[in-house]
C-alpha cells in the first residue's frame, strides 16, 4: 500500500513573522489578542509597523493594552473597535488612542465588551447580528449608529442588534503550539478563542514550539485546535506578560508611555518616533528587538 | 476504471462490496485539508471519510468522536459504537465542546458533512422529523433532525447518503423538509435564503449515486455501483429521475484502497 | 481577630439524591445532560420517577439518549426539547418518544441542535431569544411556531428567532466534584455546560468527591465553578458510560429497550412496567439499585 | 456606630483612612453568598470585597483576576496592579474565560458590582466615554465603557464608586450615558426597559455616601465619613443634593476589621 501512503505529509503551519503579517493588507479588519498588559502578539504588531500597514480596522481584546496604541501612534489605524484602550494602573486611557480619538485621526467603534463578544460571535456564527439587553437607554446607539435599537420579534422587547464583527486577520499569542497549528494557552485565554473564532484567518506566535504528542498529553488544553499559521516567537509578548512565562517589562512600558505622552500633552512627535525607530524600524526583526531591550532585562521578567 | 479488483492481501474476497464502493467514491470526492466528521455507527461516512485520510488528506481535519485527530500513524483504526466512546480521546489533538462547535460555524465553510434521512426527495431535501400527514399525528415518529438542518447550511460541501435505497426513503416529496436541499428546484432558492453553500452535491446509495441537474434541480443518476443494473435503480426509487445515454460504473475502490479498507480501515468487516 | 474570623464556615453543597431532586416541582422544566448513551444523571432520573413527577418539560442534551425515553415511558413527561432521543446503533429512536410523540401524549419542541443551542445560550445570556440562519426554507418554522421567521434589523435577512429555552433545574452528571460545587468533567463535556448556564439551579452528581485541593491543581479543567448542589454517586450514570471511569451497559440498556420496545409495538406495559419495579420502585436509593444490576455486572464495565 | 477605633496591633494608626472606611462601607453591604469581582488597580472595592468575604462571606464567590478564589485560608493577600497577573492562578478553582463569562449572565444576577467614571451624575448614570459636546470632537476621550454598561444591568445589586469627589467628576448630568442608573428619573424608566435590577443603589466617594431618593431618584446624602463636615460634601459637589436634618456618620471599619484590612488585606497600604 506503499503506493497510497506516503506521498502526502502533513504540512507544517509554520512560518515566519513577516509571512505572517504579509496576510494583512491595508485597509483589512485585524484582531489583536491578550488582554490589557498581557499576552499580545508583539512581535507581529512591530511587522504590521515596519510593513507600513494602513487604515487597518483593529479589533482590539475586549480590554485593550498599548499594543493597539502603539500601531495608533504609528499611524496604521483609521478605526478601533474595543470597550477599552488603556493599561490599568499605568495609564488610564491609551495617550495615542486619546489623542487621535479626540483629534479625529480615527474613529471609535464605541461599545460595551458585552455587544464586542456579541458582535464577535455573529462573525463566528455566520450571522448579522446579535441582540444584546445592556445598552437600551444609554447614549451607545446615538455615537454607534451600528448599534441598532430593534424590538425583539417574539416578545416585542427593546434590546440592542450588535452587528457581526468579522476579522479578516486574527494575530493572537499563546504558550505553546505544534507545527500544525493545535495551540494551548496557559491560564484564562482571555477572549482570545472568540477572536480566532470571528476571524477568517488566525496567526498565533507562541513560546514554545512542540511536539504533538505533548498537545495530546492534554488536549482539554487546546486553545485552537488548527490556527492558520504558527510564528516561533519567544518573549514574543514583551513588553507584556505571557501567562507562565514572564511577567510585564513595566519599565519598557513606561518608555513608550512617556514617548506616547509627550505627543498626546505636546503634540511633539519626537520621542514617539525615536521609540518607533529605536525598536522597530532599527531593529526589524524580533531577535534584533530582543536584543535591542537586551537579554539582561528579559532575565527579570521571569517570576510567575 | 476497474472497480472489482483482484488481491490477495487482506481481503476475504477482491470483489468490492456495494458499501466498499460508496466508501471509495467518498474518499475520491474529498478534498486534502478538509474538515470531515467521522460520525459513530455510520461506518460508510466514516470509512469514505478515512480513506481519504490515509490516502490523499494528511491534512484533513478528521473529526471522531467529538475529538480532532490525526489518525495517519494509526495501525489500525478502532470502529467505535458509539460517538461517546472515549477510546477515541487517546488520539485526540483538542476537544470539540459541543456547544462551542454549534457557535463556531465561520471556520465550518472548509466541512463536508453526510445526510441522511428517514425520507430524501428528488430535489435532495432531508426529512428526519417523522412520517404521516398530520404533524400531530404521525404515522412514524422519528428521531429528530439531530444538526443535519444546520450542518447543511454551514459546511462548503454536503452530500445525502442513505443506506437504503427503496421507494419509501427516496421519495418524490419528503413529508417534512428538516434539512433543505433544492425546495422544490425553485430557481435561486439557497442564495434568496442567504444560505452559504450551492446546495447539497449528490446522493450517494448502495446502488449508485444521484447528482442534480444544473436547471431543474432534480435528482439524475451519475453512476452506477459494479453490478448494479439501471433497471433495478428504476424500481427500487419512489421518484423519477433523468438517465443519461450511458451510466458509467462507480469509481470504487482501487486494489490498494480496498486493502487499506479491510485491514486499517474496516479490520471488522462493518462494510462487508 | 477571632471574633471576626471563625463564625462562618464554607457550606458544603453535598446534598442526598432525594434532596437534590426535591428542587423539581411539576411542570418545571427540567435539563438532562450527558450525550446518547454516556453521561446521564441516571440516580436523579430516577428519582424523579419515584417522585411520580408530572407533566415535566424535558429538556435533554443535544443528542439524548434512552434517559429521556425512560422519563417519558414512566409518565413523568409533557414536552420534550431536545433534537434527538435514540441510542445510535442500539436503537435509532427511543421507543417511548416515539410512541408518546405519535399517539399525542407528549409534544416535542421540534429543532435542530443549532437553534437548541441558541435557545439555551438566550437564556443564559437573560435574552428572549437569539437569532439563526439555518432553518430558513424548513418546515420547522411550521411545525414549531415557536421558532420565528423574522428580517433581522440591520441587513433585513431572514432569520429564525429562537426563544429561551429557560430552564428551572439542570441536572447533570460529571467525573468529580469538591464539596464546595467545583465540578469537573472528563472529556469532551458535550453541552453540559450549555445546559447549566440556561439554568436557575444546577444539581450534579458526581463518580467522586474529591478536596478543593485537587480541584485547584488543574482549574481549567473546571467545567462549573459553582453548581447549586452535588451528590454522591459512584455508577451514577449507570446503564450509560461515565467517561473515563466506565463503559455502557448494553445488556442493560437492551434490557430497557426490549420493555419498551415492547409497548411501542403492542400497547402493552407490562414488560415497562416490570422494568421500572425491578429498577425504579422496588429499588428507590442508588446502592439498592446498583444491588440490583450486581457488583459483578458493573465490575465488566472498567475498559477505557 | 465608633468609626475611628483604637488599636495597638497591625495599625501605623488607629484612625481609619477615607479609603479604608470607603472598604468597610462596601463589605457591610454585602452578603454571604454573592458573587463579587475584586479587580485589578481599584484597591477600595477589592479590600471592601476581601474584608467581607474573610469576616462574613466564607461562600462568597470571589473574582479575582479572571479566577474564582477562596482566600480566607490566605495569610496575607497579595495586592496585583494587573487584572493579568498570572500569580492569582494558584488560588483559581476555576478560570472565567472572559467570552464565556460574557455569554453566562443569567448567573451573575447573585452578583455585585461596583462602577466607576469619569463623571457620575445627580441621577446615578455613568460616563466613561469622554466629556465633551461633540462626540466627533472629544475634549477629553475616556477610555471606553469596558464592561460597566453591561455589568450594571446584569448583577443584581451595584454601587457607583469614585475616588474624585469633586464637581468635575460629580455632575448633574453626565454628558454620555454609558451605564444608566436612573436616567433623568423617570418613574420605572429602567422596568421598562427590561433592565433586571433596580438600579445603583449608592454612590460612595471619599467623603460620603449618597443614595437615591425613591421618588425622585436624585442622590441624597446618606452618611459622611468620619471628620468630614456636610459643608465641605455640598462644596466639591457638582450636583445639588438633599440633606437630612441629622447627616449619620458612614459605618467604618470595627478595631478587628482595621487589624484585618491592614495586616491581611492591605498589607501594602494601598488605602492609606
Amino acid at each position: 500500500m506503499s503506493d497510497v501512503n506516503v506521498v502526502h505529509e502533513r504540512k507544517s503551519r509554520i512560518l515566519s513573522v513577516a509571512d505572517a503579517a504579509a496576510s494583512v493588507a491595508d485597509g483589512m479588519t485585524v484582531g489583536v489578542g491578550g488582554f490589557i498588559n498581557s499576552g499580545h502578539p508583539m512581535s507581529l504588531v512591530r511587522q504590521l509597523i515596519l510593513d507600513g500597514r494602513r487604515q487597518l480596522r483593529v479589533v482590539g481584546a475586549a480590554s485593550s493594552g498599548l499594543e493597539v496604541d502603539l500601531l495608533i501612534a504609528a499611524g496604521c489605524v483609521s478605526e478601533v473597535v474595543s470597550p477599552y484602550v488603556g493599561a490599568e494602573g499605568l495609564a488610564g486611557i491609551g495617550p495615542a488612542f486619546r489623542k487621535s480619538a479626540q483629534e479625529g485621526l480615527i474613529r471609535v467603534f464605541e461599545l460595551d465588551e458585552a455587544h464586542f463578544y456579541a458582535g464577535l460571535r455573529a462573525s463566528a456564527q455566520r450571522l448579522p447580528f446579535n441582540p444584546w439587553r445592556a445598552g437600551v437607554g444609554t447614549d451607545f446607539p446615538r455615537v454607534n449608529p451600528a448599534l441598532k435599537e430593534f424590538r425583539d420579534p417574539i416578545n416585542s422587547e427593546l434590546l440592542l442588534a450588535i452587528p457581526a464583527i468579522e476579522i479578516d486577520v486574527a494575530l493572537l499569542h499563546a504558550s505553546v503550539s505544534d507545527a500544525y497549528g493545535n495551540v494551548q494557552h496557559n491560564g484564562t485565554r482571555y477572549g482570545d478563542t472568540a477572536i480566532h473564532a470571528a476571524s477568517s484567518k488566525t496567526f498565533v506566535s507562541v513560546e514554545n514550539v512542540v511536539s504533538t504528542e505533548q498537545i495530546r498529553a492534554n488536549p482539554l488544553a487546546t486553545s485552537i485546535g488548527g490556527a492558520t499559521g504558527i510564528v516561533r516567537a519567544p518573549y514574543g509578548a514583551h513588553p507584556y506578560s505571557a501567562d507562565g512565562h514572564y511577567g510585564p517589562d513595566t519599565e519598557h512600558i513606561g518608555e513608550y508611555l512617556g514617548a506616547a505622552t509627550s505627543w498626546l500633552k505636546t503634540g511633539e512627535r519626537r520621542d514617539l518616533d525615536s521609540y518607533l525607530e529605536t525598536y522597530v524600524f532599527t531593529a526589524p526583526t524580533h531577535s534584533e528587538y530582543l536584543s535591542r531591550v537586551g537579554i539582561e532585562r528579559l532575565l527579570t521578567l521571569h517570576e510567575y | 476504471m476497474q472497480t472489482t479488483v483482484e488481491t490477495d492481501f487482506g481481503a476475504e474476497t477482491d470483489v468490492a462490496a456495494p458499501h466498499e464502493i460508496m466508501a471509495a467514491a467518498i474518499a475520491h470526492g474529498l478534498l486534502d485539508g478538509q474538515w470531515v466528521e467521522v460520525g459513530a455507527n455510520l461506518p460508510v461516512p466514516r470509512a469514505g471519510a478515512l480513506l481519504a485520510h490515509l490516502t490523499h488528506g494528511p491534512n484533513m481535519t478528521v473529526m471522531i468522536a467529538m475529538t480532532k485527530a490525526y489518525l495517519r500513524d494509526e495501525p489500525v483504526i478502532d470502529e467505535f459504537e458509539f460517538i461517546t466512546d472515549v477510546r477515541a480521546m487517546r488520539w485526540a489533538e483538542a476537544y470539540y465542546q459541543h456547544d462551542q462547535l454549534l457557535n463556531n460555524q465561520r471556520h465550518r465553510a472548509n466541512g463536508v458533512f453526510f445526510c441522511g434521512g428517514l425520507q430524501i426527495d428528488a430535489y435532495g431535501n432531508s426529512n428526519l422529523i417523522g412520517i404521516g400527514d398530520d404533524y400531530r399525528k404521525l404515522r412514524f415518529r422519528g428521531p429528530g433532525a439531530i444538526g443535519t438542518c444546520n450542518a447543511t447550511v454551514q459546511v462548503g460541501t454536503w452530500h445525502l447518503v442513505t443506506m437504503s435505497h427503496d421507494p419509501r426513503t427516496l421519495v418524490e416529496r419528503v413529508d417534512y423538509v428538516s434539512a433543505l436541499g433544492y425546495g422544490r428546484g425553485e430557481r435561486d432558492l439557497r442564495e434568496s435564503l442567504g444560505l452559504q453553500n450551492p446546495g447539497p452535491t449528490s446522493i450517494l446509495t448502495p446502488l449508485c449515486i444521484f447528482d442534480f441537474d444544473e436547471n431543474t434541480r432534480r435528482a439524475r443518476l451519475k453512476s452506477r455501483h459494479a453490478g448494479v443494473e439501471v433497471d433495478e435503480i428504476v424500481q427500487r426509487t419512489g421518484f423519477e429521475f433523468a438517465i443519461p445515454d450511458s451510466v458509467p460504473i462507480t469509481d470504487g475502490p482501487t486494489r490498494a484502497e480496498l486493502t487499506l479498507l479491510r485491514t486499517r480501515i474496516d479490520a471488522g468487516g462493518a462494510l462487508r
